[in-house]
């Protein structure tokens, strides 16, 4: 890295990717004064991404192969629109070390890591061989490239629960948990016909699962003048099929021993492969706080609002000083985070009907306001959810003084938050933050599939709550056949049982 | 008007007065009820402020409050007398629709096969994720109308299983 | 106030207020658990003040005067709901001393200072006798209660220009400046009517108004166990008919020197009325940095979220603490404050067409997100603005390291922000953010009507813009002429020359 | 389709082509254009993603682009002809009617007084606000139909000005 130039002039920025992000690093862009460009497939004319950004540039129909994953379509746009750098986002070509090494031959800055950083850990095997040597402790497990008989008389060596994962994975994509060998080879097929899908590599490895453990991750930032330190952690524990759900900064879980041993093996871990830029370390940490390296994530995370609450730095701005080849504005690593952050993803998936994703057009949208509440999202009223993308539709991230006020907090945006027109987890986070497992932190990423449900509340209903939707079902099913009663006599409507309708009636005549 | 309401199997006698009030096992409430837009409504009910989202579904109603989502059938007295007649409340279709479009991975089960409530039988992919689709009762499987790699619309049919518990 | 006992038990808070206000104190009140209770009018049903709180009791029609202004209603309302405390907001009832001792006879709390307190400072003479003796520098002046001849002579005396004011006011009613004799009876008229309508007291006074001078007001907490403190200044000289539509925290115009001199002074003013509770010292500075108190407002501020800002500390919270009894949370003046916030007034007023109040629905409402950005506001889509209330439909602040990133913030959250169905001054607000007098911070309270319009830019449009303007128009015409010629031939549709209909119904079939 | 946009007095020919492309004093520019909910429109113009709302005024438009509105008149070439005929644009009228409901405080002219234009003539209260309602042209009051302590309506006509500058 020491090689480049040390000061690059970022002009205009192309965001290569679509959604929440792509309006968050256009949000960055502008705070900085720097000119942006989106790209944008057939299905995303009306996204906020292609209408917040200066210049916006058509790349295809909506299927990612045929457009966000296309590299050429989006160095055309590049040039075509003279930008000077590339932001990749997360997922489509965030971790993609052709595209970055693409990109540099252009004489473009890629704003994210070098190539050999995203290869290596890119690849869950030579990551574990790069970090090794650096004494980062890791989870038992096997090497990639394995046969399906090679993996099962593995899986026998290190005993089960196994997890099986594929290599080129992220995101739960091509994860399967396995509890005993009977179900091995379904789970080895399931995993591996994912991977192929979703990443065109069907290639699968297997580690121990620890039962009971916590994802816990360190947020990374180096600059290419050596600096490489952590702005501490973020719990991710609240998971569903590996999908992250909730996340927090600080972890209830964490002590200043903790923090201080895990910040210095992210540190070491990052620069086992010269890390530059933004990017993070994912642990799993057991009751007894003994950590394993996971993976690193060589990008921007979903989750990294959080991290920037508690830090006062915001991350994107930092991705492109480092990448213009400045020093970063953090000198120290962060050991003590100031107040608690928690962001929930709102999805678009339905959470009484096991989280089946939810497609259509969103008729209201109204967002939480006030103190302590940010809210980044990429949709709005009118805004209609496509089959072809993923199903997160806004992130919620609050902030307090203490977990309980961040907590609070929380508890309060999500009431205000009123989404219709299609199925949303919203209902969800609302039961989540209202359980006592997870007010009092004793949580871990079993949590969700094991102990939570929507219909087991850990208090029940209330007799008045009920007599409440009694009362709503039965106005709402009245008024509406009354309304269909009177298609055949539109003039004489029936107000005088409608209060309101009276009283308002009155006031606008 | 009078209304029987079912709430999570519970009966609520419900009365709509023509001056605002509702009468609910034979309590009066003082009830403002106000439409919002898009399936929103407010309801003041004795004081309280309340808000609720209600959705139409099959003839049924689902209500959200304050996070949580209740299934309610409302029945005025003709449906009540037909469902005495009837002798119970309909039970689940055995038939399984696509939630969303997409493509489907695999189908578990072949004609015939006994399936439990709950028992995975079509693998979806849909928005980058494998969906399981899961028998809605007990029964053995009638009929499939889809195979792997199709792509197929929402509410498109898969599949139907018949009830072993059928009258 | 020694005399109370020292903790009070507050479970729930009845909200005398309407709008942003309301909802900005029903959302403290959750953050912190305690229940609500809003008051609505008729026209109010569907407000959120009255969706969020609760409970929610009506108390009457529209206009303030047999509403939110009737004291009984609002006991009667506090009573039949078993609140503990009721919150006044700002406006309304909130500086009525009368109220406030209603509260406290009916064994309620009163957020807010002793009548004494509000009493005093509501008078302006009262309150110039009261700070006089704590040598606080005031603006040369007369006293309450003259005829107009005995003013006509006291401004000759003082010198023009001067400033009549209403004993009574606030908020810019019945305040008129005065540039010279030959208007001053008639500017008399005008306000003691203002005045009369508004407060319905017509009593004013005269004061010397200083040219140049900029309004910057000090944050002022106090608890009842003898603590005393400021929260730093806020910068208020954006100001419109005496109407504050932009404020910062801090004020480019302070040093370290002023702030502590003047942080002084606000302590010692609010001392002479043993004061308790958040409130805020008005004073104007002139070029030469010399101060002036105007006035003390006993009460919390539109603009209080600039200094929630950069202090980290929720005033509204701190509000209900003091009001419990308890200590305020911090136990030193605000010497330092961190980072930089502005906010903007969003006023339902046509900036294109002097200010003119706009009535109606509201039909779409974009409200600006993201890192660094707060909205307080008590609209949505669908909600109607009615003749009876003031225009305020919400506050915009943005937060940043430096007065550069707040307004390049603002700036970015301001082009993010849509709201259709009525006018409102979006467009001032951009226009401002982009004059170089106000990035430059070179402006006095005089700055908005003397200096600044809305057609005549500090940089013109571009031709390119010009360009874009035409073709906007132009389409949106052809596209309505062709509708409006298609009611004829419906089946008929001209979609071939719009590439995206095209598109859209190519994704779509 | 061709058409004549005056925009701050600058006049634009603007030529509408079935291929989407636009040409503006015959230079050609690629636009997309989306209708948005609620007069909102997103365009993107030659890669430049901007978005405008478009009011309609008494036949004629008002946009909104980044903040600053703009007055345009949109004319097909059969008004062309008519204007050539009539030999200008046609002047502001003299009436003021009511921008919002609201209270008569006052009125400051009588009949046949002449008024500059920006004179105030009316002062109505609304929203807890006195607002000066000014003349907009030069001339003489013509005529007044509101009295101090009237109640108005939003439109209402209160007051003509005849213009000194009529043809």
């Amino acid at each position: 890295m020491s090689t480049e130039p040390l000061s690059k002039n970022i002009r205009k920025v192309l965001v290569a990717n679509r959604g929440e992000i792509a309006v968050r690093i256009i949000r960055a862009c502008r705070d900085l004064g720097i000119a942006t460009v989106a790209v944008y497939s057939d299905a995303d004319r009306q996204a906020l991404h292609t209408r917040y950004a200066d210049e916006a540039i058509n790349i295809g129909a909506p299927p990612p192969r045929e457009s966000y994953l296309v590299k050429e379509k989006i160095l055309e746009a590049a040039k075509k629109t003279e930008a000077d750098a590339i932001h990749p986002g997360y997922g489509f070509l965030a971790e993609n070390a052709d595209f970055a090494g693409m990109v540099a031959d252009e004489g473009l800055i890629f704003i994210g890591p070098s190539p050999h950083a995203i290869t290596t850990m890119g690849d869950k095997h030579k990551a574990r061989e790069a970090v090794k040597k650096y004494n980062v402790p890791l989870v038992p497990g096997t090497e990639a490239g394995l046969s399906d008989e090679e993996l099962i008389n593995a899986a026998e060596k290190i005993g089960f629960p196994i997890m099986v994962k594929a290599i080129a994975g992220g995101g739960g994509k091509g994860m399967r948990p396995v509890y005993d060998a009977a179900n091995f080879v379904e789970a080895l097929r399931t995993a591996r016909s994912e991977a192929e899908s979703s990443f065109g590599n069907g290639d699968v490895y297997i580690e121990k699962l620890l039962v009971g453990a916590r994802h816990i991750e360190f947020q990374i930032l180096a600059d290419s003048h050596g600096n490489t330190i952590h702005l501490g952690e973020r719990e991710c524990s609240i998971q569903r099929r590996n999908q992250k759900l909730v996340e927090e900064a600080p972890s209830i879980f964490m002590d200043d021993d903790l923090r201080q041993r895990m910040g210095e093996m992210a540190i070491s871990a990052a620069q086992s492969v010269d890390y530059v830029n933004a990017g993070t370390i994912e642990c799993l940490v057991d009751k007894d706080k003994n950590y394993y390296f996971l993976e690193m994530n060589t990008r921007l995370q979903v989750e990294h609002p959080v991290t920037e609450l508690v830090t006062g730095i915001d991350l994107v701005k930092e991705q492109i000083r480092i990448a213009r080849g400045r020093r970063m504005t953090p000198t120290e690593s962060v050991l003590n985070p100031q107040g608690w952050a928690m962001e929930c993803r709102i999805n678009a998936e339905d959470p009484y009907n096991n989280f089946v994703p939810s497609i259509g057009l969103i008729r209201a949208s109204n967002t939480p306001k006030g103190p302590g509440v940010r809210v980044d999202s990429g949709v709005f009223a009118g805004y209609e959810i496509t089959p072809y993308y993923d199903s997160m539709i806004a992130k919620l991230i609050t902030f307090g003084e203490t977990r309980a006020d961040a907590m609070a907090r929380m508890r309060r945006a999500l009431s205000e938050y009123v989404i219709t027109g299609v199925r949303h987890n919203i209902p969800f986070h609302i039961n989540l933050m209202n359980s006592f497992s997870f007010i009092a932190g004793q949580f871990d990423t079993r949590f969700v599939e094991d102990r939570f449900h929507m219909n087991t509340y850990e208090n029940d209903p209330t007799e008045a709550e009920l007599e409440t939707v009694a009362i709503a079902a039965t106005l709402h099913a009245h008024r509406k056949r009354q309304l269909a009663s009177q298609v055949v006599a539109p003039a004489e409507r029936d107000t005088s049982n409608w209060k309101w309708v009276g009283r308002y009636e009155r006031i606008h005549r | 008007m009078k209304y029987t309401t079912i709430v999570n199997n519970e009966h609520f006698e419900v009365e709509i007065q023509r001056d605002g009030s509702v009468f609910v096992n034979g309590k009066r409430h003082e009830v403002d009820w106000l439409e919002l837009p898009e399936s929103l409504y407010s309801m003041i009910k004795d004081n309280k402020s309340i808000e609720v989202a209600v959705d139409e579904n099959d003839g049924n109603y689902n209500v959200l409050l304050e996070g949580r989502l209740y299934e309610a059938q409302v029945l005025d007295q003709r449906a009540m007398m037909m469902l005495g007649r009837k002798g119970g409340l309909k039970l689940d279709s055995g038939e399984i629709k696509a939630p969303m479009p997409g493509l489907i991975i695999d189908v578990l089960v072949n004609v015939g096969d006994d399936v439990n409530e709950g028992d995975t039988v079509i693998i979806l992919e849909s928005m980058k994720m494998q969906n399981e689709l899961k028998a809605p009762r007990t029964g053995s499987v009638q009929s499939i109308q889809c195979k792997q790699g199709d792509t197929i619309d929402k509410n498109t049919l898969l599949l139907i299983i018949s009830g072993s518990d059928e009258e």
